[in-house]
């Protein structure tokens, strides 16, 4: 079961991979970049390392996800304009 | 070859291609960050020995078999110590990249020629 | 104690029937606002049931499940809220077909239907 | 007086979570789990007004099990509606924003509503404002604001009004 | 055969996954990825604990009650981001 | 174009030296000896039921003391640099006249009632859930660094529902360097009265899989804890403080 439930869900990383480098929205590619860490967490408990789970479930899809936003508004002020997730 | 050896390695290649193609700052940060993701699963999936559990030791695990029912649990350690540190180098070349734009008006790394020769 | 593993288990496959409708919610429903009421939300009764399952039919785990059904509960009302606010903030319209959008009126100044 | 009883329900609220979390009841586990329920609640970030607002007569824990069966049956019973929805091929959806009135004023009650409001599937609250809730309405069968209210906030208003006043 | 129903389930959830990652993947706009990024996380945390089930470990159910509570902060940071509150 | 196929090469002869690995490369039936040696002895010799805590904080602790150190150094790098930068703004602003301050639209909206009493609800229960885990450290999954994080995220609920709140940065900075001042006065009285630097062995070890067990690596963790949890709210605060300062 384990060893299907990591297939479909590196298929569905690696999909989402693809959309983070290729999307035109910046916002949406740090969303897909958020998805693949969590998808990655649940990876690592199949592969029996629930620490790792943990802390890439807090580190990865949260924290650093939180990071990107608040550069990306840092940005965004220092340009001045309204829209914010244009890739330019 | 295991599984989670393919899915990392096709991430990090997804990465690589991604910094070396994209022009945008955050995009190439990005990338980073999902090179990141595929070292780590590599690492983990070495350490996975097939039908064996997590190394905790508590009623699911007999203390005195332990060295064969549990995985290795040094990769699992350096993972967990990186994935904290990629969080800080993150941060710091956001900050970076911040500072950039504020420089040139522009995340595109086109627009940055000092360093080219 | 088989009884119980039993049903649990039919517990569980309704559970995840209702994650499943709900999967098919987001993708059918026409504007964020209701993919929204079909995706979010149906997924808290298909994972209460969901993990009840399993609760029961592994009652030792029982205290853990509950406290996460609870955590769930606190958390995913709040979330999709705020992604309400934020999506009519944004200024996402309604899909074609819906029927009257008081708070956009409201804030217009506008005086009348929604009273 | 008000602020001790919230500080005190409060480290009551999360000895029973600490309790629950380290499953296997021990002395040390209970010890542990007091001192820090007790730092966390003494912590000066203003998480205590919330609590002191329960009410906790014998009267308002029997009405608040009754809100459980309630809310779990409106759940299920929203959750059936809007599954035949989704799977219905046309589709038949009329949705809108619709506003509704409450008369709960405490903040613990508001949130419970909303949050009540918000799980049942059909209807999502938006956006509050004063005494009035405006609510994402899958199927809106109501016009004005009496209407929508009777419908939508009546059936918990009546006992969270008991919970929370 | 309780074993095989949690597994039926367990199937269940996980094409539910991937009918809500389509739902990421075609967008349009960045709110309803948050919407498939919410439907799909806590999803995945009943695949988490039906995995604690199959492996016989209760510490796994601690990943995924910080799985919910990193899901439910991820969402409010990108919700607050929209409303340019952050 | 050109700079594609360069990648693209790039990226090819990337993939033809990673080959191996995936090819020939075979899981392992057997622990290393090293591993074998932590799984069978670990539990003895440190009382860790978590293996990983183990070798985190007692076999390799001089690693984790490394990895602290370039977290403390991360976070002082980021404060200098938006430090900086916002002092630069200032004096923009300040030459520019009204060019920012105009628009009105630019100070962050308010967060919604429900979300304000919702992490007046939730802060506490999350505060509760980072100790636990890292006092549980060496019990179930988890231990400092990720009790800090969750931590961090409690006070980013906060920070995410109260627009102005400000956060004392002497304090933080103070919790940070007592506790990571500590983190190495232990370390060093390892040294001094058991095997060698941070050995958890200068506390009773007591019995495998209690709370107060394996010596001193709760008392490790909790310090740990509170240092990424400090460290971690002070990057997330000065990157989204704005003209505060």
């Amino acid at each position: 079961m384990s060893v299907y439930i990591i297939a479909v869900f590196g298929v569905l990383m690696v999909f989402a991979a693809v959309y983070a480098i290729y999307s035109r929205n910046i916002l949406s590619a740090i969303i897909a970049s958020g998805v693949i860490s969590l998808l990655a967490s649940i990876i690592y408990i199949l592969l029996a390392a629930p620490d790792v789970a943990m802390t890439e479930a807090a580190i990865g899809s949260g924290l650093t996800t939180v990071v990107f936003l608040l550069a990306l508004k840092r940005i965004n002020r220092l340009r001045g304009t309204e829209e914010e997730d244009v890739d330019a | 070859m295991t599984l989670g050896t393919v899915i990392g390695f096709a991430l990090i290649l997804i990465g690589v291609w991604g910094m070396l193609t994209r022009s945008n700052l955050i995009k190439i940060i990005i990338g980073f960050s999902i090179i990141d993701t595929g070292i780590h699963l590599v690492i983990v999936s070495i350490g996975y020995l097939p039908g064996r559990t997590a190394p905790i030791i508590d009623g699911a695990v007999d203390k005195a078999r332990a060295g064969l029912e549990v995985v290795d649990p040094i990769p699992s350690a350096l993972v967990l110590t990186a994935i904290v540190i990629g969080l800080a180098i993150t941060a710091l070349m956001l900050t970076y990249a911040v500072g950039m734009f504020r420089e040139k008006k522009s995340l595109n790394i086109g627009d940055y020629k000092e360093l080219k020769w | 104690m088989q009884d119980l593993e039993l049903i649990g288990g039919l517990l569980s496959v309704v559970g995840a029937v209702f994650l499943l409708l709900a999967a098919i919610g987001i993708i059918r429903m026409p504007d964020v606002y209701n993919r929204m009421q079909a995706g979010t939300k149906a997924t808290t009764l298909g994972s209460i049931l969901f993990l009840l399952g399993i609760g029961l039919a592994n009652p030792d785990w029982l205290g853990k499940i509950l406290l996460l059904v609870l955590f769930i509960v606190f958390t995913n009302p709040i979330s999709s809220h705020v992604l309400a606010r934020a999506a009519h903030h944004r200024g996402i319209p309604l899909a074609e077909g819906s029927v009257r959008d008081c708070l956009s009126d409201d804030e217009a100044g506008e005086e009348g239907g929604c009273e | 007086m008000k602020k001790l009883s919230g500080r005190l329900l409060l480290f009551a609220f999360l000895l029973a979570i600490w309790l629950l979390l380290s499953a296997p009841f021990s002395r040390e586990e209970l010890i542990a789990g007091a001192i820090v329920s007790a730092l966390i609640s003494l912590f000066p970030f203003g998480s205590i007004p919330i609590f002191s607002e329960m009410r906790l007569t014998p009267k308002a824990l029997i009405w608040g099990i009754a809100y459980l069966f309630v809310f779990l049956f409106e759940l299920l019973k929203s959750n059936l509606d809007v599954a035949f929805r989704v799977l219905h091929p046309k589709l038949p959806i009329h949705p809108g924003i619709v506003k509704v009135k409450t008369k709960l004023n405490s903040r613990m009650g508001r949130l419970a509503l909303a949050n009540s409001i918000t799980l049942t599937p059909g209807t999502i609250t938006v956006e509050t404002k004063d005494e009035y809730f405006y609510i994402h309405w899958i199927d809106v069968r109501a016009r004005n604001i009496e209407e929508t209210t009777r419908n939508i906030v009546s059936k918990f208003e009546r006992y969270l009004e008991v919970i929370f006043g | 055969m309780a074993n095989q129903l949690f597994y039926i389930a367990t199937a269940i959830a996980l094409l539910a996954v991937v009918v809500a990652f389509l739902r990421l993947l075609k967008g349009p706009d960045p709110t309803d990825r948050v919407v498939a990024l919410d439907g799909m996380t806590i999803t995945s945390i009943s695949i988490i604990t039906a995995a604690a089930f199959f492996l016989g470990r209760v510490i796994y159910i601690d990943v995924a009650m910080v799985y919910a509570l990193v899901s439910f902060l991820g969402v409010v940071a990108i919700a607050r981001f929209i409303e340019r509150g952050l | 174009m050109l700079r594609r196929i360069f990648a693209a090469f790039a990226v090819v002869l990337l993939a033809m030296a990673l080959l191996p690995f995936i090819t020939e490369i075979h899981p392992f039936q057997e622990l290393s000896p090293v591993a074998r040696h932590y799984a069978e002895k670990g539990p003895d010799e440190l009382g860790g039921a978590n293996l990983v805590t183990s070798v985190i904080v007692t076999y390799r602790g001089l690693d984790t003391l490394g990895e602290v150190t370039v977290l403390f150094i991360a976070t002082a790098g980021v404060g200098f640099l938006l430090r900086r930068d916002e002092r630069d703004e200032e004096e923009s602003a300040a030459a520019a006249g009204t060019d920012e301050s105009g628009s009105a639209g630019n100070s962050p909206r308010p967060a919604s009632e429900l979300l304000m009493s919702g992490s007046m609800l939730l802060f506490p229960l999350l505060m509760l859930f980072g100790v636990y885990i890292f006092l549980h450290g060496h019990l179930t999954p988890g231990g400092g660094f990720q009790g800090g994080v969750v931590i961090a995220s409690a006070m980013l609920l906060v920070m995410l529902s109260r627009v102005s709140l400000h956060l004392n940065h002497t304090v933080l900075g103070l919790v940070e360097s007592l506790s990571g001042f500590s983190y190495v006065v232990i370390g060093v009285v390892g040294l001094v009265l058991a095997g060698g630097f941070l050995d958890n062995r200068i506390l009773p070890l007591g019995e495998l899989g209690n709370l107060l067990s394996a010596g001193a690596i709760p008392v490790i963790y909790s310090l740990v804890g509170l240092k990424v949890g400090t460290e971690l709210t002070n990057i997330l605060e000065t990157m989204k403080s704005e003209e505060e300062l």
